[in-house]
């Protein structure tokens, strides 16, 4: 439980704020009404209400609000726990659950939540001929993929058992908390989703029921009286104003117009130098790993000797401090700080411009060579890394072209394999085994191994801890798996993403999520008096 | 007077920032790029960084320099476009007449219905972001007026003497179009192609806004700028400079576009 | 009249079907797709989602196919469904039109209020230092990247005086209103302010002008009688171009001010591959520009007795 | 007011064109007198100074233009120097000018019954209402047919002809002394012109205004005036009686226009002539040649010709020259 340590210290050391899942820690009490105004700041609109189908970061911040699904992140802990679910039983060796559910869970419309709506929102999730993101989340379950061919209606591995009780049969082994936690996986009133309203006016599960979206400007939330958690919402109401652009949510943020603001690097350095704003950042390290993908297929990057030289030959902590602002923790290996498995006693490739030449004159490139990088515009993981990196390569005769594409493009490129490198950022968590298992000879480049990295001790490891039941063993061997990706340097190891969300000082009860820090379960939020928000 | 002011300070301008785009590279103290310091980030404007230096350690002063040239290449090179598209398709049209020239009065009016920033940003997404794109970007969406004043010109000119002197001689059409019409149609088309340039280069800058602009390996000035935006509370000048650049640059070029405008095309002189 | 306004709206018609053609060929062969876009940076993506999205959207459906959906849906004034939101493209830009036109409308208004007047004043008194300074302002405001001049409009009205807030649409109020308007509203007033200028030079040495003055009128006569509404003939030109260019330069300003309009939509639709939005957007507003001048043109004929049209 | 005063003395008139590259003399010693319901004409090539000289008796010079000397007096009065809001009382009241240019000297854009009334309007006091109604006389007396229709017209649904007609109404609409008319047939067609003169002469006869009329056409001068003012390069050189002008011409300058003349029953003997067909062009203004300002072009030019400036000399018979070596 290191890692839980080292979150909470984070949360203390820098918010001066406990996380707000533990409440009796906060100094105060909460206080009851007040409005809080949380920025949406990746987009110029929400994409998609419906939690089924987006599978956006920004739209996320909403679905939270509005819905719930059968187990939340709990961000103190660093793991799933139960929520809509009360109780979680598995039996024949982890691959079938019973889960209770809450029988005091009431959807906006007044109706209260059963079975029937968890049957029937994943059977939904995989319905054929329609694109639910969700459905990969449900795809483990038995009987899920023949539903998605349209092959039968039915869900064969979900049942029923009982009023407020489901039993899911998976087909291996899995922590359905990990799946299930997801925004994508949200419980749904059916008699609300077949209403043509539904589109625009969602109803769900979640603490605050929906009042008014003005698209491309905000949406804004009123408390749901009827919500199961005792207190809670403290909150009137939550708005979430669209602020795409940086320098205006500064302006907005400094000007008191808005009580959330994520900063990107330039403005992490100017808040922290601000000795008033410093006090009220919430930091967390993210489960995002940002690295220097090397296609294997393509050479030089097939020989080990190669990916390990580019990683001596770049000077990784000055970027880290003075390009990424300390916004970001330097990379070991490919497992962030806050995923099971991560060895903070590793070192991180050391800035060894002589050992880099050697390496590669023992590679039979004595004298570097030229490859291209592709890159987005992307602050933290595209071109201004990449041309800070440039200079740092050539020193050791390596050449760089580089080629900017959108962020929409990267993706493309990176799924069918058109690339010699390219820089970006990977989820790597919460759950390591499935992180891993990108580097699995057996996973396609369409799911996500694509450097097409391929080592049968590698897959033998994470097979071992796929099956174990031991989970000192299967920690062991994740971090086994972890270091040889060190030393297989698949990637160029660049950091890992630390979040920094910027709050006023009257807002209270914010969590450090390590999987996406604007992702807020808004009921433990609260303001108090001295918020000018009314 | 004006006239005069107009000509002198918009031409001196222009000069100013040709020779920067032309000599920027010997101008600037350190390469662009490859002379990121990220020990230096970020410094303020001092003896050693004349205009300071960006997160990445830059030296701002070499950069402006250096960003000359592409926003110059960009204005220039999207400008070529534009008129070489315009003259042409205008002098045929109006010197051939028929069908063709129907087809290009609607091509035209097409052109002049969807928003240029709006159509650059659309073939910008189709092309990737980068130099060549955003020149083709913006030659392809603003070559409207130069079509329909050159088509105006041809027109004119078409039916004088010495073109149906020139033709009665047995000169070809292409001959006819080229020594006879186009050497007409110059000074409009001079005046219309100074102006645009302005606007390219501010074009570039909105790109860049909304992520679309030229991008390194060379900084432009429009990218400079955009970067910059979110310092503009902390460290101001890492956008005043090339805020600067642009602003004076862009007055240059409007107010010699004026300024010419009264010298090469006095029909539409405005002044006594 | 009625004649030469229905001839005029129905010319609009095979204009917007080339553009609708233009537009289709355009994002038939952008890189990038929806269905590959749709998660945020780094999320792994699920490639049966993907499959079965694609599918669903008719992403692999040949291009004939495709253009064939695309006719018939505008044949019958459908935009198609966005792929975002899977609500009908048309609804999405009626909630965005109003806020456009507002913010368009609010930025021309304040360019005519103000460019028209200073090109006057300019006008009166050529040469002058007036003049001379006048003239440098409005060259200048041409000059300026709209965005920059927001986020310096933001910093000074916003934060450092607190004069209006820094962002958003409020309830679409002139509070809310005010910076975004002056953002867009300063290179179309400066450019007003020019035209007025030279528009009324021109109309000053006119030979009407110097029968006016012939009749023993004085000056503000002169300008009032004769001046203004000839000058005024000349700005409308001007006043209609601008006016549809608007609707594209307000994508820049919505995208910072975080204003509700149809270009931040276009941006947000051009950035996640959500063409059917896209090409909604693109047929709106070249619509609306298309609306803005013919009105103008109408306006030229209840203003120009000179004009007829056929 | 003695009844022998001249309704305008114009005297020693100096005009001149300032330039970024000095100040050149347009008028130079320009002085003539009109009598009450007298016709004087002022003929010259363009450029001469002709036009110019009718704008600044109507106070209506402007930049680059400027008087430079001399004064313009109306009854006595000097108006040159007058106060800009007390000049414009005159103006339209007691000088009205009419122009060449009937198309551009309308305001396209109001019907003409305005243009016309807005004279009442300014100088009478009257309502809008009375203005247009008395637009409509005026309309009626220039002979415009169906007056009370045209009134509503725009200038640019008329012809050339009834245009001058609008502009003469707009000119007498206030019952002038003096009618300023500058080339008021030049742009119409022939058979226009004569209708035009006719409807002048009559107008100001009823009315007994005086009429200064300015015009390259010597021939149109003689028909209408009663003495003649003959301009070369800013200069006044000769003054005569029209019946005189013709059988004897004194500067060489007229002598050439008058031979220049197409005259009745002559046509067929000497073919069609032009003004122009006197060797050599006008001077610009910023090139006048010294001395006498026609000798470059002169057949009988001397050199004293090129050194003095040649006086303006009286013949005994009220005409006046400017020649060394007239006769």
């Amino acid at each position: 439980m290191k890692r839980l340590a080292l979150l909470s210290g984070i949360a203390i050391a820098t918010a001066g704020l406990f996380a707000a899942l533990a409440p009796a820690a906060d100094a105060q009490t909460p206080r009851k009404g007040g409005v809080v105004r949380m920025t949406a700041p990746y987009a110029s609109s929400f994409g998609n209400l419906d939690p089924h189908r987006s599978g956006r970061s920004q739209d996320g911040q909403v679905h939270m609000t509005l819905h719930r699904t059968l187990y939340i992140w709990d961000s103190a802990k660093g793991a799933p726990a139960l929520e809509l679910a009360t109780a979680a039983t598995p039996s024949a060796g982890g691959t079938v659950w019973t889960l209770k559910l809450r029988e005091d869970a009431f959807f906006h419309n007044g109706r209260k939540m059963n079975a029937d709506d968890v049957v029937w929102s994943f059977t939904r999730l995989m319905s054929a001929g329609e694109g639910f993101v969700g459905a990969r989340w449900i795809r483990l379950v038995q009987g899920a993929v023949a539903v998605e061919k349209g092959e039968t209606k039915e869900i064969s591995g979900i049942k029923k058992t009982g009023e407020f009780e489901v039993q899911i049969t998976f087909m291996q082994k899995v922590e359905p908390g990990f799946l299930f936690y997801n925004m994508s996986t949200s419980i749904l009133p059916k008699e609300e989703v077949e209403k043509p309203t539904w589109a625009t006016a969602p109803v769900g599960l979640g603490p605050f029921k929906f009042k008014e979206h003005i698209p491309g400007s905000r949406l804004v939330a009123e408390r749901f009286d009827k919500f199961y958690k005792p207190g809670m919402p403290y909150l009137d109401r939550v708005e979430f104003p669209i602020m795409a652009e940086a320098s205006a949510r500064d302006i907005a943020f400094r000007n008191k117009e808005v009580d959330t603001s994520i900063l990107g690097p330039v403005q992490y350095v100017a808040y922290n130098n601000d000795a008033n704003l410093k006090k009220n950042i919430l930091e967390v390290a993210e489960v995002f790993t940002r690295s220097m993908v090397m296609n294997h297929e393509v050479k030089p990057f097939d020989d080990k000797r190669v990916r390990q030289a580019i990683n001596h030959a770049i000077n990784t902590q000055i970027i880290v401090e003075r390009l990424a602002r300390n916004k970001a923790y330097r990379a070991t290996s490919w497992l962030p700080i806050t995923v099971p498995g991560y060895d903070k006693d590793m070192k991180p490739y050391a800035y060894d411009p002589a050992k880099a030449r050697a390496l590669l004159a023992e590679a039979g490139l004595p004298n570097g060579f030229e490859f291209e990088w592709t890159t987005s515009q992307n602050e933290s993981w595209g071109l201004p890394i990449v041309e800070a990196v440039i200079p740092m390569l050539a020193q050791v005769g390596i050449k760089v072209k580089t080629k900017v594409v959108e962020v929409a493009v990267l993706t493309d490129i990176a799924l069918k394999g058109e690339f010699q490198a390219y820089i970006g950022s990977s989820q790597t968590g919460p759950d390591p085994l499935q992180t891993l298992r990108c580097y699995h000879s057996s996973t396609p480049r369409t799911s996500c191994n694509v450097t097409q990295y391929k080592n049968a001790e590698y897959d033998k490891m994470l097979d071992d801890a796929g099956t174990t039941d031991d989970a000192a063993r299967k920690l062991d061997l994740l971090k086994k798996a972890n270091a040889h990706l060190y030393d297989a340097a698949p990637v160029w190891f660049f950091n890992y993403n630390k979040a920094t969300l910027a709050f006023q000082p009257w807002v209270h009860g914010l969590q450090a999520n390590p999987t996406e820090l604007v992702h807020q379960y808004p009921e433990y939020i609260w303001v108090d008096a001295t918020s000018p928000a009314k | 007077m004006k006239l005069r002011a107009n000509l002198a300070i918009g031409g001196g301008l222009t000069l100013l920032s040709l020779f920067v785009g032309v000599f920027g590279p010997w101008l600037a103290h350190t390469h662009p790029i490859m002379d990121a310091n990220l020990m230096n980030a970020e410094l303020p404007p001092s003896g050693e960084f004349w205009f300071g230096t960006d997160q990445q350690g830059r030296d701002i002063f070499s950069r402006v320099m250096y960003g000359a040239q592409i926003s110059l290449t960009v204005g220039i090179g999207s400008q070529l476009i534009n008129t070489a598209i315009g003259t042409t398709l205008g002098v045929t049209a109006g010197y051939w007449g028929g069908w063709w020239d129907d087809f290009v009065n609607g091509l035209t009016n097409l052109m002049l219905a969807i928003p240029s920033l709006i159509f650059a940003l659309a073939i910008m997404a189709i092309l990737g972001p980068g130099l060549t794109s955003l020149m083709i970007a913006l030659g392809l969406t603003n070559w409207s007026y130069t079509c329909r004043i050159s088509r105006a010109q041809a027109l004119a000119i078409k039916s004088q003497g010495y073109v149906q002197a020139a033709r009665v001689l047995g000169y070809g059409d292409m001959r006819i179009m080229f020594t006879q019409i186009l050497p007409n149609t110059l000074g409009p088309i001079i005046v219309i192609a100074t102006l645009g340039m302005g606007g390219s280069i501010l074009a570039e800058a909105a790109l860049s806004f909304l992520g679309l602009g030229v991008r390194p390996p060379s900084p432009s000035w429009g990218s400079m700028l955009s970067d910059a935006r979110e310092t503009i509370t902390t460290a101001p000048w890492l956008s005043l400079f090339p805020g600067l650049a642009i602003f004076l640059t862009v007055l240059g070029l409007n107010l010699l576009g004026d300024g010419l405008r009264d010298v090469l095309d006095p029909q539409s002189r405005s002044r006594r | 009249m009625l004649g030469f306004v229905i001839r005029r709206v129905l010319q609009m018609v095979p204009m917007l079907a080339a553009i609708a053609l233009l537009i289709f060929v355009l994002f038939s062969v952008i890189p990038g797709s929806f269905a590959t876009g749709q998660q945020d940076e780094g999320l792994g993506l699920d490639m049966a989602v993907v499959a079965r999205m694609r599918a669903e959207l008719g992403l692999d459906d040949p291009l004939y196919v495709r253009f064939g959906a695309y006719v018939k849906q505008l044949a019958t004034l459908d935009l198609g469904l966005s792929f975002r939101s899977r609500q009908p493209v048309a609804d999405m830009i009626a909630a965005r039109l109003w806020p456009s036109l507002m913010l368009t409308i609010a930025a021309m208004g304040f360019a005519i209020v103000v460019g028209v007047p200073l090109g006057f004043i300019a006008a009166l008194r050529p040469g002058s230092l007036v003049d001379l300074g006048l003239m440098v302002i409005a060259v200048s405001g041409l000059s300026l990247p709209k965005f920059w001049l927001g986020i310096l409009l933001m910093y000074l009205f916003a934060l450092t005086l607190g004069w209006f807030p820094s962002f958003g649409y409020g309830n679409g109020g002139l509070y809310h209103l005010t910076l975004p308007a002056l953002a867009l509203g300063v290179s179309p007033m400066a450019l007003l302010a020019r035209t007025t200028r030279a528009a009324v030079l021109d109309i000053m040495n006119a030979d009407f002008v110097r029968t006016a003055r012939s009749k023993g009128m004085n000056e503000y006569r002169v300008v009032v009688w004769h001046v203004l509404r000839n000058a005024l003939v000349l700005v409308l030109t001007t006043i209609g171009l601008q006016f549809g260019s608007l609707l594209g330069q307000g994508v820049v300003v919505e995208k910072l001010f975080a204003w509700p309009g149809v270009g931040s939509l276009l941006v947000d639709s051009v950035f996640q591959r959500d063409i059917p939005a896209v090409q909604g957007c693109i047929l709106v507003i070249t619509l609306f520009f298309l609306v803005i001048n013919t009105s103008v043109d109408i306006a030229y004929k209840l203003i120009d007795p000179r004009i007829r049209y056929t | 007011m003695s009844i022998n005063m001249p309704l305008l003395q114009v005297e020693n008139l100096h005009l001149s064109l300032t330039t970024d590259a000095g100040s050149f003399p347009a008028v130079e010693g320009v002085s003539f007198e009109i009598a009450r319901g007298e016709t004087v004409g002022l003929v010259g090539e363009s450029g001469c100074g002709k036009s110019i000289t009718a704008l600044s008796i109507m106070g209506l010079l402007r930049h680059p233009l400027g008087l430079s000397g001399g004064t313009i007096k109306l009854t006595g009065q000097e108006i040159q120097a007058l106060p800009a809001s007390e000049l414009r009382a005159l103006r339209g009241k007691r000088i009205a000018m009419i122009f060449q240019e009937p198309m551009t000297a309308l305001n396209p854009l109001k019907p003409v019954g305005r243009q016309i009334a807005e004279m009442f309007v300014l100088h009478q006091g009257a309502s809008w209402n009375e203005a247009e109604k008395k637009a409509v006389d005026a309309l009626t007396q220039v002979k415009v047919p169906a007056p009370a229709r045209r009134a509503k017209d725009y200038p640019h649904q008329l012809s050339g002809g009834m245009r001058q007609r609008v502009m003469i109404a707009i000119a007498l609409a206030c019952e002038p002394d003096l009618l300023i008319a500058d080339e008021p047939t030049t742009a119409l067609d022939v058979t226009v012109q004569a209708e035009i003169v006719d409807l002048m002469k009559e107008l100001c006869a009823a009315r007994g205004t005086a009429i200064l009329m300015i015009s390259h056409d010597l021939g149109l001068v003689t028909d209408i005036c009663k003495r003649v003012c003959v301009m070369y390069a800013g200069r006044i050189v000769e003054q005569q009686d029209s019946e005189q002008i013709f059988n004897n011409p004194q500067h060489p300058y007229t002598q050439g226009l008058v031979a220049s003349l197409p005259r009745l029953g002559m046509r067929a003997l000497h073919g069609r002539r032009k003004l122009t067909e006197i060797a050599g062009v006008v001077p610009g203004i910023t090139a006048y040649p010294g001395g006498c300002r026609f000798n470059p072009r002169c057949n009988r030019a001397t050199e004293i010709c090129k050194q003095v400036v040649p006086e303006l000399e009286p013949l005994g018979d009220g005409s006046l020259v400017r020649c060394h070596h007239h006769g």
